[in-house]
């Protein structure tokens, strides 16, 4: 009930935003996200850490109950760690918009709360059809927040990222679908009966998804490559991984900033979570064999997306390429298939969400000041704005990966995780014919692969702050055509802002030189967390690692290589059991 | 036989309200005229509730508890075709409860100047002149010869309740505005209609010569015993041909657009549900005779075609049509979903771009025709059909009200001047709320997105699709879903999110309150099935139980 | 953060380094505390000078709040180094405070050998003979130049006061968890924090450009050697299944044994990429070739910066890291010949570029590249004791060094030109900074009986005993008496003389006090030149009691360092408590008799094991056994005397002329500040001089060969991105609409066209469909 | 599969010879074609709808001819129906051919191409 209430909650805020008057828009969003974090922390205390693997807080409605689609809802460790981020990000966005936002208050603020609900929908979906649904509802928010409160390419920067990534997960749906059906098809006898007590629905047609990723397991390596195919058609464009990625940049140039943290912080996550969820323990066969192709294009996406990032002029587009990059390491990780690997991969999804996200807020709060995002237009901006360039040099740092902050762990993690997965370590290539190699984990990626996504750390560094060196230190430049010099004397910091008439503009809009109370207030807690997360990454870690442990072990020893079961035999599909609800049952 | 006229209740009742409807019609009296819309849609309601109570069941247990309370009959295949047995009771509600949904929106349309005329006194009451209860009475014919397709057994029975179904719909295109363009359209759609009829009666007549009968159920006997000669198969292929022409799909799909643009927009809401409803009911028919039994390996063919149509991971499940007619179907499906598509990507009339996306629309269900029966809503393309007829009869329904509901007052000639472009559409959300909100949500769920109606109208299509091993068909459904995504989206949010441009007038509502009634009606029951659509698709999959080509005693004629 | 206190938990577990000190090495309850809060007190006070930031404070207390915490923090070191590691035995222990990035995961059922499933890197520190007295200058350092600092950024107090005392701290806590992890992934954690501090205070001054260039440069070139750094810690980790250095060390024993047995061969590939990894992020660290050119930009941060970050501690951190893993060092045959020859043919380009440049600070700069190349060579030529000693009189002598250049700079108001500052001692109040300036000149250039002297001495003799190394050696004494003579250039120039001078364009001296935010490195609208003695209305300023206080402070720790050499052993104290370290050849680490306490007697043995005309130095395994054993076998020799001995002599010589040349070129005759008779002897140089001056042009070198191709293609990628990979998606975007677009003549409105197309239509799918059915 | 084969397979007796059902077929399919042609290629509204005609009796003589083949009445029924209502769609034709002359006083089908692309 508590993850239904996660999701309920910002449906039923939509509905009173819209009823209510355009002034308490704000407020009741507010609440709203406020209550749904409230909630899942809630909900996280209520959960058994000590068994994340399993989903718990589950609850199940039938829905179509003849397409065996149910309202099913359960969290392991990974889905429970990330609707804490959809929530933590919620507020954060909402107090971020207060002063963008004056047109259309109150639209703005339903969808952004809807956006909410789908994001913790997709998390805590435990069957697949729901999980879908709420994965594709999450466009229409998202694309209407782009397309009225963008910039000047809105339209066409939603259009795009409504079709590639619908198109994507169209297919990545016929993938599902057809897991759905072989499992449907499987013949109950030629499974084994430790495998049947688990998975009751093995055999029938059913959405759940453990019962599926079970399934899937048993399918043969080509139809588990066709799978893999379809699902990354569709998942691969939302990480976006190197080839799909060019909605991103778009999406992220023309969103409003609030769009542009949820579109960072958690949506390009469902890409990544899916990926976790799905692709890796459904069609385990085919992910090892297709690892090294992917991790190519992971390591491609890092040096390309990053020297990319290297020659922008405008802020956001350089974060937004930069979350290319990022992803790619991300990806990197997940593809080691390994625990370090895998772990250091989802801290990267929460990490990422935590200081991208605080980038665009950042630049979010610059745009609102003098509404250019252009690096030739803005410099130096740490003599008029210090609070704002000690946050700004903080989020890069954490972004750039400095140890002991958060970004510094999953990167490493990630990095480790790939260098460690090579067949060639125990194999005498690298001349560790002595004994084994202690820490060496199978895989088909390896040390070159750590290392050429390795130059990415440098790359990160330097695009990152060759933006800092632009925007933060220099010489002070601002738009609206007042010299270096001149605004030095008007802007001498922010105790005597108001004299110049370098201040008139920012009056205009209600906005302090520096940051106001609510800006910082919204930068605080990520700020925070990102300490946290980088000096204390443990809690996060065992949170997640249950599950990883469960995924790593399908993905070493598929069910198929068992030996119970070489191929299994099919027959005719069963019909809906819908009397049958899961496995996992409701707590 | 008294047992059978059972079948026809709701078709006696919509005949006896036809004839009422048409005497009202002429009647001096406003109130009795206006009676007679009234009328029409009472009998339907009606009509509809008496098939689902009185229809015989083939299973004793019908799911519906209301069923065999009036009458009480098991069904025989003497009584009735056996091959779709519980087909019957579900699509005539189906039929009754969009068909009155559509008649929402048809207040007003052919006499409304006239009205207006007698109600300002510049004209008195002219029986001659007053075509209101003739276009009332033309839509129960239509209704009625739905309503009689899909209690068909007969060849013969078919080709007429087929003729009635379309008959009457060519002469509500042509008067339906005294534009030319109406007219244009009906002499387009009447004869390019009748090209069709032509083309499928030419097939009925070679199904017959093949099996010698035009019994439905001993022609499936026939096929199932004595195997599918190549007369009732080419008489098969032409005959789903012609019917191409009633679901528009390609090549039959031409007149579509035009016919859509030139009507009215009601009348071309209904156009896009009741002939299309008629030739999917036909062509399961058809398809059900010859069978899903057919194993494609067999056919030894090695052809490109094969292999591009052939799904790469499943070979020969054995649960097809035959190689032939699949193919057939495999090319018309991918090719209607396409054009339709593709084409209405370019359109700005918002008439038309419905008129491609309701070509493709057909496309889809063709994936569910190929699909077969199967032993859930899930694997049941049958079953998908038939839902998916019900769901986009409903959000059809509301995106051609709306613009029913809509005008642009009126040009030099008193005629109203209809919601043309997109444009027209701009900002709809703010002037007019409920519609512009209805256009949303149901151009969203035309679009599939979840998870409205659409999505579930196209997920048994994709289930079935794939559990019949239709994967590259069913990926050519997911992309032109795609496609479509880009001018739905645009319908969608061209009222929500454009503002109108200064200096052009607002749409007003049209004087006619059940239009905009119409409207939001569709869009709540888009809504409301998007949540419980579940029982819905329980009947429709209970509809969908096909009998064993087997199971058809030889009881011939 | 002040948890981080609050966790500590004493973190008893025996320390098994090897047989001499098993279970030796049990915590003492009474220091943990005081270790960690070496760490946390600089830490507290970065918050705490943060907080005077937000609070707008405008005074001086962030600098004593970090000189406070600094000097605590140092005196916490000097309590936990005398409790234990004054004696002879030394006995290593770590504090676990609390656990960082440690996880465990499921075994791998299917996994054949001995498989870790855990990865444990905590946030404990590990002290050891090494890393205490590693901690013993840095700290010590640290709060004098805090003292420094606190009168030389007087001029900033403000924001940018709070500001710089914040990453000071910041840098002082990084320095130490570097130092005193007890695992490669939290020394890693110090190895980037100190590189963050160092961006963040080189680019102190943001305003001016080229501090902002130089910032960035430093932190993306340590940024290459981190790369390297990372791979060899996860290498470290895949093979050794341990980040941790007691279970590393003690995994890596059996190799350690085939390395001393010669058995090379038998050493995995792997294993002997390892240091070569960790090479490269030392040499990243520590400016070495290729990756030195980040250090002399990095001058332009204020000078108390230079001094402690890029000068005594920071740059050292290569140093220590090899020291630290130099066990590891010892299983590869290439790794510690290639560190000797990086670390001399850097010793002796930098020293050639110092002596071709004007810049004192610069030269300064160039100087430090050059004596961390010594350290290096120290270390390669297998004697780490000398090495690390150089790293502590060099950290004395050369923060000496920078901060008299620095209160040059303050007092002249930016004026760094040696050709435009002369007999700056002579003018009144600049005697203390003279005399620090001299002595600090004087350990440079190795005058005899000077630490610097013995440190070098050290090295340069080490370099000729050990067998192929003596190419090294002859580098080093070259770089010797450059160094010798590039120093003295610089206090002949300045120092002495005849008194000359011309102000700098930076008026914060004049505006001493001010309440001026942000006073350096913009023109503020003043002309450039201030007429030459006059100084229009700029006078020079001597620096006041803080700046003398640590300049004298420093000039007697710098010559007391000799002391050092002195005491504790043969070696001296240094060279103990290196030995009884990882570093050292007698830790219990190097083999299995305990050899503590006694140096090799390196007699005049044969000169046979001289490699002399190789290339490439190999290391004679038994050479190796015999310096840990004190065996005789293969010494190298100068000119068949010992090298120890006969070094005194030499090195004296060479510096000897090295000053004498300078005092010839640059004093003597000298009537001002700009001409001196090396003028004239310029153009017989040709080219040379320029080339070196302008840095044989090596940052040019770069720019064409890495920075611009990769700009080049970043702009090509940005285009293929644009219109190739965009591109191709909107294609597939725009096909529909161009398909549609080629359909759309068949709605051509013509009822005859339609009836044709549904007839051809009908047709032709009849005919195909036969076609393939048939 | 020969024809005779086909029809053998469909249970009937054969008084009607295979080769004369297959002239009564051929004609029915000229006439098919011949009324798809004119429908293609007259501008004439009417004599386009007589081509449907055309079309519509060629089922009518095939479902006679079958009729006769199979000796069952079903054909013939199936051509009385056929005719009624191809009578019902005269009447409709006609009445929709008088409306449009009235509008453009032509009966090419030509002059109605408003509705396109």
């Amino acid at each position: 009930m508590l993850l239904m209430a996660a999701i309920l909650i910002p449906l039923v805020s939509a509905v009173l935003i819209a009823l209510a008057p355009e002034a308490r828009a704000k407020t009741i969003a507010l609440l709203g996200t406020l209550t749904q974090l409230v909630v899942a922390c809630y909900a996280a205390t209520v959960f058994d850490w000590s068994f994340s693997s399993r989903a718990q807080l589950g609850m199940s409605l039938a829905w179509f109950e003849g397409l065996g689609v149910n309202l099913s809802l359960g969290a392991d460790g990974v889905s429970m760690v990330l609707i804490l981020l959809t929530g933590l990000l919620g507020p954060v966005c909402v107090l971020a918009s207060s002063t963008a936002i004056t047109t259309r208050v109150r639209t703005y603020y339903a969808w952004l709360v809807v956006l909410q609900a789908a994001m913790a929908g997709v998390f805590a979906a435990r069957d697949v059809i729901l999980f879908y649904i709420c994965f594709e509802f999450t466009l229409i928010p998202m694309f209407i927040l782009i397309s009225l409160w963008g910039s000047t390419n809105r339209r066409r920067a939603a259009i795009k990222f409504f079709l590639f990534t619908f198109t994507g997960s169209v297919v990545a749906l016929a993938g599902l679908v057809y897991v759905t059906w072989f499992n449907a098809t499987l013949d109950r006898a030629s499974v084994p009966a430790v495998i049947l007590s688990q998975h009751e629905l093995l055999g029938t047609w059913t959405f759940d998804v453990s019962t599926l990723i079970t399934a899937g397991q048993l399918m043969s390596a080509g139809e588990q490559a066709w799978v893999l195919l379809a699902l990354m058609a569709g998942f691969a464009v939302k990480v976006p991984l190197f080839p799909v990625h060019t909605w991103l940049p778009l999406a992220h140039t023309e969103a409003p900033t609030a769009g542009s943290v949820i579109l960072a912080g958690v949506l390009l996550k469902l890409g990544t979570y899916a990926i976790y969820r799905f692709a890796l323990p459904m069609v385990p066969e085919a992910v090892a064999t297709y690892a090294p192709h992917l991790s190519m294009l992971c390591v491609v996406g890092i040096i390309y997306g990053g020297l990319i990032c290297w020659v922008q002029t405008d802020v956001k587009k350089l974060v937004a390429y930069s979350s290319v990059a990022h992803l790619g390491f991300c990806m990197l990780g997940m593809f080691a298939l390994n625990n370090t690997g895998i772990t250091g991969s989802i801290l990267y999804m929460v990490n990422h969400g935590l200081s991208t996200g605080a980038l665009f807020l950042l630049i979010g709060m610059i745009y609102e000041r003098y509404h250019t995002r252009d690096m030739n237009q803005l410099g130096g901006l740490a003599a008029k704005m210090p609070v704002w360039a000690t946050f700004m040099v903080f989020f890069t740092m954490a972004s750039v990966g400095l140890p002991g902050l958060n970004g510094f762990v999953s990167e490493f993690l990630c990095l480790l995780g790939a260098f460690q997965a090579s067949s060639s370590w125990g194999s005498g290539a690298w001349g560790s014919d002595i004994e084994p190699v202690a820490a060496a984990t199978p895989g088909a990626l390896g040390p070159w692969f750590a290392m050429i996504a390795g130059t990415g750390m440098i790359i990160a560094a330097m695009y990152l702050l060759y933006m800092v060196g632009k925007v933060v230190w220099g010489p002070l430049k601002t738009p609206h055509g007042h010299s270096a010099g001149h605004a030095e004397h008007s802007g001498h910091g922010a105790s005597h802002g108001s004299g110049g008439h370098g201040t008139e503009d920012e009056h205009a809009h209600g906005l302090p030189t520096d940051l106001s109370g609510r800006e910082i207030a919204t930068l605080v807690p990520l700020a925070v967390l990102c300490v946290v997360l980088g000096v204390y990454p443990k809690p996060l870690m065992q949170a997640v690692q249950g599950s990883v442990d469960q995924t790593v072990a399908v993905v070493r020893t598929p069910l198929r290589s068992q030996g119970a079961t070489p191929a299994p035999a099919r027959h005719a599909p069963q019909p809906t059991n819908p009397a049958k609800t899961h496995g996992e049952g409701a707590q | 036989m008294t047992e059978r006229l059972a079948f026809l209740y709701p078709e006696i009742v919509l005949f006896v309200a036809t004839c009422v409807v048409m005497v009202l019609g002429l009647s001096k009296s406003l109130r009795a005229r206006k009676s007679s819309a009234v009328v029409a849609g009472l009998s339907v309601l009606v009509a509809g509730f008496l098939a689902v109570v009185s229809t015989p069941r083939a299973s004793g247990d019908a799911s519906c508890p209301l069923s065999g309370v009036v009458f009480s009959h098991a069904m025989t295949p003497e009584m009735g075709q056996v091959l779709l047995p519980e087909l019957a009771p579900y699509a005539k509600a189906v039929i009754a409860l969009v068909g009155a949904l559509l008649l929402l929106p048809l207040a007003g349309t052919v006499d409304r100047s006239d009205e207006a005329k007698i109600a300002s006194g510049r004209a008195g009451f002219d029986p001659l002149r007053s075509n209101r209860a003739e276009f009332y009475a033309f839509y129960l014919f239509s209704l009625t010869g739905l309503m009689l397709c899909a209690s068909a057994d007969d060849l013969i029975w078919l080709f007429l309740a087929l003729e009635l179904t379309s008959l009457p719909t060519y002469i509500m295109v042509a008067i339906s505005t005294s534009r030319n363009r109406s007219r244009e359209a009906g002499v387009k759609y009447f004869f390019l209609g009748a090209l069709g009829a032509a083309v499928f009666l030419y097939g009925f007549a070679l199904v017959y010569g093949g099996t010698g009968t035009t019994n439905l159920n001993a022609i499936a006997h026939s096929i199932s015993t004595g195997g599918l000669n190549t007369i009732t198969l080419l008489g098969m292929v032409v005959s789903i041909l012609g019917l191409c022409f009633k679901i528009a799909a390609a090549p039959m799909h031409f007149y579509t657009p035009d016919v859509y643009e030139g009507a009215a927009p009601q009348v071309s809401g209904f156009l896009a549900f009741v002939p299309k409803t008629a030739g999917f009911i036909a062509i399961l028919l058809l398809c059900a005779a010859v069978g899903w039994g057919y194993s494609h390996a067999e056919s030894g063919v090695g052809s490109l075609l094969h292999a591009v149509s052939a799904d790469p991971l499943v070979q020969g499940t054995g649960k097809r049509l035959p190689y032939l007619l699949w193919l057939m179907i495999w090319v018309i499906a991918a090719l209607t979903m396409t054009i339709g598509n593709v084409l209405a990507l370019l359109q700005r009339s918002v008439k038309r771009m419905l008129a491609y996306s309701s070509i493709a629309h057909s496309g889809y269900m063709l994936v569910g025709v190929l699909a077969g029966p199967g032993d859930s809503a899930s694997t049941s393309g049958v079953s998908a059909v038939l839902f998916y007829l019900l769901a986009y009869g409903v959000m059809n329904a509301g995106t051609f009200a709306v613009l029913a509901a809509l005008e642009r007052g009126t040009d030099a000639e008193g005629e109203r001047i209809e919601v043309e472009t997109l444009d027209d559409l701009r900002g709809l959300c703010a002037s007019h709320p409920l519609l512009g909100w209805t256009m949303v949500v149901c151009s969203l769920s035309l679009l599939g997105l979840p998870p409205l109606l659409g999505f579930f109208g196209k997920l048994p299509l994709f289930t079935s699709g794939i559990a019949a091993g239709q994967i590259t068909l069913v990926v050519v459904l997911g992309l032109n879903s795609a496609i479509a995504a880009f001018y739905y989206l645009r319908l969608a949010f061209t009222p929500l999110l454009e503002s109108r441009d200064e200096g052009t007038p607002a749409p007003v509502l049209a004087p006619f309150r059940s239009r905009a009634a119409g409207a939001v009606i569709a869009a709540v029951g888009v809504l409301v099935l998007s949540a419980v659509g579940g029982w819905a698709m329980g009947h429709a999959f209970d509809a969908a139980k096909v009998s064993g080509a087997a199971a058809v005693t030889a009881e011939g004629h | 953060m002040l948890n981080l206190i609050q966790d500590t938990i004493v973190h008893a577990e025996p320390q098994t380094l090897g047989a001499a000190s098993q279970g030796a090495g049990h915590a003492h309850g009474q220091t943990d505390w005081s270790v960690a809060a070496i760490v946390a007190l600089p830490l507290l006070a970065c918050v705490l000078t943060g907080l005077c930031a937000a609070l707008r404070v405008k005074s001086k207390l962030p600098a004593w709040l970090t000189v406070a915490s600094l000097a605590g923090a140092f005196a916490l070191t000097a309590k936990t180094f005398a409790a234990h590691f004054m004696g002879a035995e030394s006995h290593a222990f770590v504090v676990h405070v609390f656990d960082w990035v440690t996880f465990s995961w499921a075994a791998d059922v299917h996994a054949q050998g001995p498989q870790t499933n855990e990865l444990v890197a905590n946030f404990a520190f590990y002290l050891d003979s090494l890393s205490a007295l590693w901690m013993l200058f840095v700290t010590g350092l640290a709060t004098l130049i805090a003292l420094y600092a606190s009168e030389y950024m007087s001029h900033d107090q403000g924001p940018g006061y709070c500001r710089f005392f914040a990453a000071f701290s910041l840098f002082v806590f990084s320095m130490a968890c570097l130092v005193m992890a007890d695992n490669l992934l939290l020394l890693y954690l110090g190895w980037e924090g100190v590189g963050l501090c160092s961006y963040l205070l080189i680019g102190y001054f943001y305003k001016k450009p080229s501090a902002v260039a130089a910032a960035k440069k430093a932190f993306i070139i340590n940024r290459i050697g981190d790369l390297f750094l990372a791979m060899g810690v996860m290498l470290i980790f895949v093979q050794f299944g341990t980040v941790e250095y007691s279970v590393l060390f003690e995994k890596a024993k059996p190799y350690i044994e085939l390395a001393r047995a010669g058995n090379f061969a038998q050493i995995p590939f792997v294993v002997k990429l390892i240091p070569c990894l960790l090479m490269g992020g030392a040499f990243g660290k520590s400016a070495q070739l290729p990756l030195y050119v980040w250090l002399p930009d990095a001058m332009e941060g204020p000078t108390p910066v230079s001094a402690l970050i890029h000068a005594a501690t920071m740059v050292t951190a290569g140093v220590f890291l090899i020291a630290r893993t130099y066990p590891l060092f010892l299983l590869s045959e290439v790794a510690l010949p290639a560190v000797a020859w990086v670390g001399a043919l850097t010793a002796l380009l930098s020293a050639t570029i110092g002596m071709a440049q004007f810049d004192i600070k610069r030269i300064m700069a160039y100087s430090t590249v050059s004596q961390l190349g010594y350290m290096f060579c120290g270390l390669a030529v297998l004697s780490p004791s000398g090495g690390v000693f150089h790293v502590v009189t060099h950290a004395f002598f050369k923060a000496l060094l920078f901060l008299c250049c620095g209160a040059v700079m303050h007092g002249f108001a930016g004026q760094l030109d040696l050709r435009k500052l002369s007999g700056v001692m002579k003018m009144p109040g600049w005697r203390v900074v003279g005399f620090g300036m001299l002595i600090g000149c004087l350990n440079l250039a190795g005058f005899p009986l000077t630490a610097g002297y013995f440190s070098k001495d050290m090295i340069l003799a080490e370099a000729f005993v050990t067998p192929g190394t003596a190419v090294i050696g002859w580098i080093l004494l070259l770089t010797a008496g450059l160094t010798a003579y590039y120093t003295f250039r610089v206090f002949f120039r300045v120092f002495v003389g005849p008194v000359a001078y011309e102000m700098g364009d930076e008026h914060h001296g004049a505006d001493h006090g001010h309440d001026h935010e942000h006073g350096h490195g913009q023109g503020h609208g003043h002309a450039k030149d201030h007429g030459g003695g006059d100084g229009g209305h700029h006078q020079p300023h001597a620096p006041g009691w803080a700046i003398n206080t640590v300049l004298a402070t420093l000039a007697v720790l710098s010559l007391a360092a000799t002391g050092l050499y002195f005491v504790g052993g043969d070696h001296g104290a240094v060279a103990r408590l290196v030995d009884q370290s990882s570093a050292g050849f007698h830790s219990p680490l190097a083999h299995h008799e305990s050899g503590a306490g006694q140096a090799p007697d390196h007699g005049a043995a044969a000169g046979a094991g001289r490699a002399s005309g190789h290339a490439v130095v190999s290391y004679v395994p038994e050479f190796v056994r015999a310096r840990a054993h004190q065996g005789e076998v293969h010494a190298g020799t100068f000119f068949g005397a010992d090298p120890h001995k006969a070094m005194y002599f030499v090195s004296a010589g060479v510096g000897a002329v090295g000053i004498f040349v300078a005092f010839w070129l640059h004093l003597a005759g000298r009537k001002t500040a700009a001409a001196s008779r090396a003028d004239a002897l310029l153009p017989a140089l040709g080219p040379l001089p320029g080339w070196a001056q302008g840095k044989w042009y090596v940052d040019e070198f770069y720019d064409f060969l890495v920075r611009k191709p990769l700009w080049v293609l970043s702009h090509i990628l940005y285009l293929i991105d644009s219109y190739l990979v965009d591109g191709l998606v909107d294609f597939v975007g725009a096909a529909p609409k161009a398909a549609g677009k080629v359909i759309r003549p068949s709605q051509s409105g013509e009822l005859h066209g339609y009836a044709l197309g549904m007839a051809g239509g009908a047709v032709i799918l009849i005919v195909i469909v036969a076609l393939v059915a048939t | 599969m020969s024809l005779m084969a086909v029809l053998a397979q469909a249970g009937s007796p054969a008084p009607m010879a295979a080769s004369t059902l297959a002239h009564y077929l051929l004609v029915s399919a000229l006439l098919l074609v011949i009324g798809l042609i004119g429908f293609v290629t007259r501008r004439n509204l009417i004599i386009m709808f007589l081509c449907t005609e055309l079309m519509f009796q060629a089922a009518g003589l095939a479902a006679v001819a079958f009729g006769r083949y199979h000796l069952n009445l079903t054909g013939q029924t199936l051509v009385i129906f056929i005719l009624t209502v191809a009578a019902a769609e005269a009447a409709m034709a006609l009445a929709l051919v008088v409306l449009l002359f009235r509008r453009k006083e032509s009966l090419n089908a030509e002059e109605w191409q408003d509705l396109k692309g």
